[in-house]
């Protein structure tokens, strides 16, 4: 629903402001300006990673939103659908990762539905994501590991860098952790995997990432694709090994009235045949 | 953070917890500009409609804006569906209105709270950015954020009645300001529940 | 004979080759009341003697803790065995900031021989004029030394100082095998009946909780040095009092005559610390 | 001597009208009172020896130290006033550790005693300060010369030797040390010699009991300094008594008592 | 506290020749040391056969990793510090624990006159001692050392594969299946390595430089086929 | 079919330094930075007094920018058996901190022959951190102890270069701000307007505080990513130091 004549994309109109907005602002305390802007986004500390299989693929994420050093989202899922038969797990700045996932997914729709092929070929969903984190030269900085299967190549894993490089790799890792979970990778990866095996090392793989790095945390989502990329087993919280270990036993109690009130307004809700509101 | 960053340079602070097919959400009553106070009276809150809540933080003059535009968005909805817009509905859209400026951005932490038609709690946070965090237990925004996470860590617990989930949110977001020197100067918090909206102004340091 | 012309400079060497500034500097240490230690195999023990210098006076402190397992008796000029004993605490406490351990005992000793030393050297200043019995323990098990003056440190099983030790000393040569194979309260005993020996028979001087102090380090749960003193060492010299009567016929009673103690060594100006 | 009481005799910065400096002769007086002190360069390295005397029966069995590591192939031994000769082994550590420092090798011992004669000799310069009352018996293993042996003196004056003896029983001792061939002596057999020699130049009466202290640096304990094992000492001390008891017997009494002129072993270095 | 320099001098303090990654790994019957013997200029591999491992005294081995002549410099003075303790002769023994110690308390010291020996510091030894300091002086004891890159690609794999009673063949085989990892994805390392062993008694014995031996690059024609960009 | 083109305009202004993806930004800073003497290394202290007890709590989490070299490195030193230091900040610092400490006091020991007392290591601990005003020790303190005449609890927070205060509850490090409101509304009662100030106390017992400080930590642990791993409780009574160490999230 644009509402503006047929201009889509990102809008710059505020680049100016903001820009002075932030000089003035730093006139009593002059920090240097990208480290202020830099930690505003939340971001994703995040351990990925992926491996194929004989037959499939395995994407794992861990599920831990930061904001600096504090843990804005326990349980976020950076497993994102990319197609029936794509996921692309997301770590950097988790807008970024989010957004992109989301706009790619729905090109994906349209190539499937433009080309009437039955699925998507994973190398469309790479070649797009490139294109794109390519145009916008790194400004969005969403590191991708991109999983799937397809009838042209088979099982298909990548990596798509904030700058749109690739790689295509039979292992891949990205995030804070990436390198917890690739020391996993290179200590135990063989040829010709099963699927129990892919499943097992992705993770330990994050939960390598998940112990070691501060910015992994939380719990373990696995995702798995296989047989031609008709079937797909999402599992959010594969492992749960961090719960709190402790809780106070007595619980806080506040009975009512704990907290004085000024003022109090009840308004009930009645049956409305015209819809009002008072915005 | 400090007052250099224009998210905190207005002050603000919005909580929101989930109780037992109820939902809180609280804010503070303080306009100012870095560590000068100007208004005590500044509604956070904004409401969709009764069984929707949208809280805004940060900078004040994209929180108006940014409101405004969610109010033109939610009336074109209502005309063309002839409905009250779900939360999730109504969550997607401020995502989508921060990310359109993702190298402009609204300097605003938004807070979404609703009940469903069947009384089900939704409770959602994004960053300036638009990315959508659903928590069942509790979110903060604003600059005490780490306060209240904190303190909801602590005090909040899961399936909480009305009444409880008022006195937690109220205790939490109290305890957070009290500690915060950009927020505070009275607070509000309003309770979702099956038959209504319960708005409740606190008594909260002046200071 | 020609003494005169050549004692009076510490830097100056009379014909026979001898310091004598350093040796009368050894003489401060006889002056001072008496002090005695012994070692076992096991522990090891401080006895002192404490004087007051009026009776309105308290009496003087002669045991100083050094560190957890390092505890000194001084004879002498007290006021130099304070300076002495701050640079061998600050020595200890150095010791554990850099390696994390206990400081050994031999080199503590070694500090202190080196700084009585360098004042024999110079003219700039006089010897130190006390003599110090330092008892410790550490891996290679309690050790008992005695440092001089003239920069020499000894180490021993046995060793009494201040005015009329010799008799303490002969008392400690003759019992020498029972000493290094007592039992801790065997060794407090002899240390006792060693310091009685030096109390001149004729001045009815006798041990009390007043004048006498006693430390212990030993192995085992002793292994923090600990002063016994004022009602704490009461219980110690009561047993000691009980049995003394068969030590007391053993030792001849040979104290070597009284030689005239002056008073005057011993009362540098030493602010008491109860 | 003219000097003593003639007030020539009391600064080492006063000559006496002979030209002599009497302080420092005095000094060397100081050195010739303490026990024995005893250094022999063997093949096959350098024995350090040292009669402790025992004041009191109280000390601590063979604790006296007149002997000390300098470093890992060289050892001193003091002659004199202990607390003395302790200041110069300080600083011969700190003079090898700095030779070390700079060129990473092992000082060589010669040039370990140069340096601790320059340093000895200072202190008999100025008013202010008086001469180590210590004679330095410095021995050790240099890389390419092998086993030595280096004396300091009081006035700073620095000798390389074979054999060298000082303290109270030097003349006898230099006298038996005469008699030595160095090229065939071994550190095992001077062991036993330093024992027996040391036994016969004390007056039995007059001497208080010692012990004996010995260190070597040598080819038996692969050329670091090592103290020589107790055994060997005790043994070579026994069979040292028993040859003097025999000697004692056949010879005519008091055979030792002429103080024949001591003259030094010289080697120019 | 020792006075910073007052002449305005700019003293070197970020590293020119470094060593990587030193692992360590306590066991049941003594301890276990491993790194590569690569000294490297930036990014250039300019010195392949240097030794990081020390051995000052017996039942006692250091390694580092960081600035190497820091470290030789580091090596230097705990030789100075044993041969002083050689010559004291007065049976106190320097202990392992003794030297972390001192050596966190030397490079605390060089830390606060912003003169820094640029250096991480494994010190293994008798006992089954084990401690590591970094260079800002941080003594810390602990059962398994990673230092530099190896903290983040070794130390998990150490930690899930350490237990109680590890032996030091075992704990070996796991140093040098790190060092694999390390070889294969620290661009500064190298598979040469040397290990040492500290058994609980205090012998103590230091590998010859060997080659890690079976590295697996069977990925690599994964790699080859597949790429289409 | 073209697909459609963004007219999307780049502006090379300041904004591009501020949206580098990480690891550019990263390459950009790190060659520039000069040798800092200065790391944070985490961790969260907290220290709170009852009537007759103070309880001093740190977690033993030894961060490095996001790895974790030790899970296991105490932040607490027991100075005397009425007096309980820990330190958050920076690891090398503290250690140096509380070996000082600690020869200060034995110090003091020789002197007065009795051990010293709270307010004195305060005053100690204060004088010592402002000693090094202009290169400060990066470290953030709390001291808790029995004040050694009325036998009461106290504590005394302290920022990096020695400014102190006398409380009852006071807690520092990367959890702080988590931790600090918690204790607050719980023990302080600073949420109770109606009352006045002197009667908001809450008196807890022993058992309670430790229960209440277990529960922090495990909040500040759930969301301080640089505070986790394990918890030390030292609980100081008149009758001696008790204590305790529990398991946190090790993630």
């Amino acid at each position: 629903m644009a509402t503006r004549n047929g201009s889509s994309g990102f809008n710059f109109d505020l680049v100016l402001r903001n820009e002075r907005l932030v000089e003035r602002l730093q006139v009593d305390a002059p920090k240097s300006e990208a480290s202020v802007l830099a930690k505003l986004p939340r971001k994703t500390g995040t351990t990925i990673a992926g491996m194929l299989f004989e037959g499939g693929v395995v994407l794992g994420a861990d599920t831990r939103a930061t904001e600096g050093n504090v843990v804005a989202d326990k349980n976020c899922s950076k497993i994102h659908y990319i197609a029936s038969n794509i996921y692309c797990c997301g770590a950097g700045t988790a807008a970024d990762t989010e957004a992109t996932t989301q706009l790619i997914a729905s090109q994906m729709e349209l190539h499937r539905q433009a080309t009437g092929q039955a699925l998507v070929p994973v190398v469309a969903a790479m070649t797009r994501l490139k294109q794109y984190l390519f145009r916008y030269q790194g400004y969005i900085s969403a590191a991708l590991v991109l999983g799937g299967v397809d009838e042209l190549h088979g099982p298909s894993l990548y990596t798509v860098y904030p700058h749109g490089s690739v790689d295509q790799l039979p292992y891949v890792s990205m995030g804070s952790g990436s390198l917890a979970a690739m020391a996993v990778f290179e200590a135990r990866w063989h040829e010709r995997l099963s699927e129990d095996e892919a499943k097992r090392l992705v993770y330990e793989a994050i939960t390598a990432g998940i112990e070691n790095d501060l910015g992994s945390g939380s719990n373990v989502d696995l995702c798995v694709i296989k047989n031609g990329g008709k079937s797909v087993d999402y599992v959010r919280g594969y492992a749960k090994e961090n719960p709190r270990p402790y809780r106070k036993p007595t619980n806080y109690t506040f009975p009512k009235g704990t907290t004085p009130v000024l003022m109090e307004e009840i308004r009930k809700y009645i049956e409305v045949k015209r819809v009002v509101s008072d915005l | 953070m400090s007052q250099v960053n224009p998210l905190h340079y207005n002050g603000g602070a919005i909580v929101a917890t989930v109780g037992h097919e109820c939902v809180a959400i609280g804010a503070d009553r303080r306009f100012g500009q870095a560590q000068l106070t100007l208004a005590c009276d500044a509604n956070r809150l904004v409401r969709v409609h009764d069984r929707l809540v949208l809280g805004l933080t940060g900078l004040a003059t994209d929180c108006m804006t940014l409101a405004e535009r969610v109010r033109m968005r939610t009336n074109l909805y209502r005309l063309s569906e002839k409905r009250e817009p779900r939360p999730a509905t109504v969550s997607a859209l401020v995502s989508s209105l921060l990310y359109e400026r993702r190298f402009a951005p609204y300097f605003v932490e938004p807070v979404l709270v609703g009940l469903s038609a069947d009384n089900q709690p939704y409770c959602c946070s994004m960053d300036l950015l638009g990315t959508p965090m659903v928590s069942e237990e509790f979110v903060a925004a604003g600059t005490c954020a780490e306060s209240l996470y904190g303190t909801c860590e602590t005090f909040w617990r899961p399936g909480l009645d009305p009444e409880a989930l008022f006195e937690v949110t109220a205790q939490c977001l109290l305890a957070a300001l009290d500690r915060d020197c950009l927020s505070g100067w009275g607070a509000v918090v309003y309770v979702l529940h099956g038959q209504g909206l319960t708005v409740r102004e606190l008594k909260a340091r002046m200071d | 004979m020609f003494r005169s012309q050549y004692d009076t400079d510490v830097t100056t060497f009379s014909p026979q080759g001898r310091l004598l500034q350093v040796e009368y500097a050894m003489e401060a240490v006889k002056q001072g009341s008496a002090v005695v230690g012994v070692r076992s195999s096991t522990h090891v023990v401080l006895a002192t003697l404490k004087r007051s210098f009026s009776d309105l006076a308290w009496h003087q402190r002669k045991i100083v803790s050094i560190d957890e397992h390092i505890g000194v008796a001084i004879s002498g000029i007290a006021a130099d065995a304070r300076v002495l004993t701050k640079r061998m605490r600050d020595e200890c406490l150095q010791h554990r900031f850099v390696y994390g351990s206990a400081m050994p005992v031999s080199r503590l000793v070694n500090v202190i021989a080196d700084l009585c030393q360098k004042c024999t050297q110079r003219v700039s200043r006089r010897p130190y004029g006390v003599g110090m019995l330092i008892a410790g323990v550490d891996e290679t098990g309690p050790r008992l030394f005695q440092t001089c003056p003239s920069g020499e440190a000894y180490d021993l099983i046995g060793m009494a100082l201040g005015s009329r030790s010799q008799s303490a000393r002969t008392y400690l040569e003759r019992h020498d095998e029972e000493v290094s194979s007592a039992t801790r309260e065997e060794l407090i005993r002899h240390a006792v009946a060693a310091l009685r020996e030096t109390l001149a028979s004729t001045r009815d001087l006798t041990l009390t909780a007043e004048n006498c102090a006693i430390g212990v380090v030993g192995v085992g749960s002793d292994t923090r040095f600990h002063l016994y003193e004022y009602e704490e060492v009461q219980p110690l010299l009561d047993a000691c009092s009980l049995e003394s009567s068969p030590l007391q016929s053993a030792s001849a009673g040979g104290a070597d005559p009284p030689a005239a103690d002056p008073e005057a060594t011993d009362d540098a100006t030493m602010q008491d610390a109860p | 001597m003219a000097g003593v009481g003639s007030g020539y005799d009391l600064s080492t910065t006063t000559f006496s009208p002979e030209g002599r400096v009497y302080q420092v002769e005095y000094a060397v007086k100081a050195v010739e009172q303490s026990g024995t002190v005893i250094g022999v360069r063997c093949v096959d390295g350098v024995v350090l020896a040292v009669e402790n005397l025992r004041s009191t029966k109280l000390l601590q069995p063979n604790s006296l130290r007149r002997v000390f590591a300098v470093d890992r192939h060289i050892g001193i031994a003091i002659a004199g006033i202990g607390p003395d000769g302790r200041q110069m082994v300080s600083r011969a550590r700190s003079e090898a550790q700095n030779f070390r420092n700079v060129y990473a090798e092992e000082i060589p011992p010669s040039l370990l005693a140069e340096r601790l004669a320059s340093y000895a000799h200072v202190y008999s310069l100025y008013w202010h300060v008086r001469p180590f009352g210590c004679a330095i018996l410095i021995g050790g293993w240099d890389e390419t010369s092998g086993p030595c042996l280096y004396i300091v003196e009081p006035d700073g004056s620095g000798y390389k030797y074979r054999a060298y003896a000082n303290g109270k029983g030097r003349t006898a001792v230099r006298t038996a040390l005469n008699k030595l061939n160095f090229d065939q002596l071994t550190c095992a057999d001077a062991v036993s010699e330093i024992a027996l020699m040391i036994h016969q130049s004390r007056d039995i009466a007059k001497d208080k009991p010692y012990e004996l202290e010995m260190a070597w640096i040598s080819e038996v304990c692969d050329r670091q300094f090592a103290r020589v094992p107790m055994s060997l000492i005790s043994s070579a001390r026994q069979r040292a008594e028993l040859e003097h008891q025999q000697m004692e017997g056949d010879a005519s009494p008091g055979a030792d008592a002429a103080e024949a002129a001591g003259t030094n072993v010289m080697e120019e270095s | 506290m020792h006075s910073v320099k007052l002449v305005p001098c700019e003293l070197t303090t970020e590293p020119i020749v470094t060593g990587s990654s030193v692992l360590g790994v306590q066991c049941a019957d003594g301890v276990v040391l491993a790194c590569d013997t690569l000294a490297s200029y930036g990014s250039l591999a300019r010195f392949q056969r240097v030794t990081r491992f020390h051995q000052p005294a017996a039942g006692v081995v250091i390694a580092g990793g960081g600035e190497y002549s820091d470290l030789q410099q580091l090596f230097r003075i705990t030789d100075n510090v044993y041969r002083q303790e050689f010559c004291h002769e007065d049976g106190w023994e320097l202990t392992p624990r003794a030297l972390h110690q001192y050596l966190s308390r030397l490079l605390y010291a060089r830390r606060s006159r912003l003169d820094p020996l640029y250096n991480t510091v494994a010190v293994a030894g008798k006992g089954r001692f084990l401690g590591m300091v970094d260079m800002y002086g941080t003594a810390i004891e602990t059962n398994l050392v990673a230092t530099g890159i190896g903290t983040l690609l070794a130390l998990p794999l150490l930690r899930k594969r350490w237990h109680e009673g590890l032996t030091m063949d075992d704990g070996l085989a796991c140093l040098e299946d790190c060092l694999r990892v390390l070889y294969y994805r620290d661009c500064r390392a190298l598979r040469t390595i040397q290990v040492a062993k500290v058994s609980d008694s205090g012998e103590t014995f230091i590998s010859e430089p060997y080659d890690l031996g079976n590295l697996q690059w069977k990925v690599a024609h994964a790699v080859t086929e597949k790429l289409m960009i | 079919m073209r697909p459609q083109e963004d007219q999307t305009r780049f502006t090379e202004s300041s904004w591009m330094s501020s949206n580098l993806g990480p690891s550019a930004q990263q390459a950009l800073i790190s060659h520039q930075r000069s040798w800092s003497p200065y790391v944070d290394n985490g961790g969260t202290v907290l220290a709170l007094a009852g009537r007759d007890y103070a309880v001093v709590a740190a977690d033993t989490r030894f961060s490095v920018g996001f790895s974790v070299p030790s899970r296991n490195l105490t932040k607490i030193v027991r100075l005397t058996d009425q007096a309980v230091l820990a330190s958050a900040g920076m690891g090398a610092d503290r250690q140096y901190l509380h070996k000082i400490l600690r020869s200060r006091l034995e110090v003091y020991k020789y002197q007065h022959q009795k051990q010293m007392s709270l307010s004195a290591i305060a005053q100690l601990l204060s004088n010592t951190l402002y000693s090094r005003r202009f290169f400060p020790i990066y470290a953030f303190n709390v001291l808790g102890g029995i004040d050694d005449n009325t036998g009461e609890g106290f504590v005394f927070g302290y920022d990096a270069i020695g400014s102190f205060e006398k409380v009852k509850v006071v807690c520092s490090g990367s959890g702080q701000t988590l931790v600090q409101p918690v204790l607050d509304q719980q023990l302080a009662g600073r949420q109770k307007y109606d009352l006045p100030d002197d009667q908001r106390m809450a008196s807890l017992s022993l058992d309670e505080a430790i229960e209440l400080t277990r529960d922090v930590f495990n909040s500040a642990a759930e969301r301080d990513i640089l505070t986790g791993d394990a918890v030390e409780i030292y609980a100081v009574t008149g009758s001696g130091v008790r204590y305790e160490r529990h398991s946190l999230r090790q993630d």
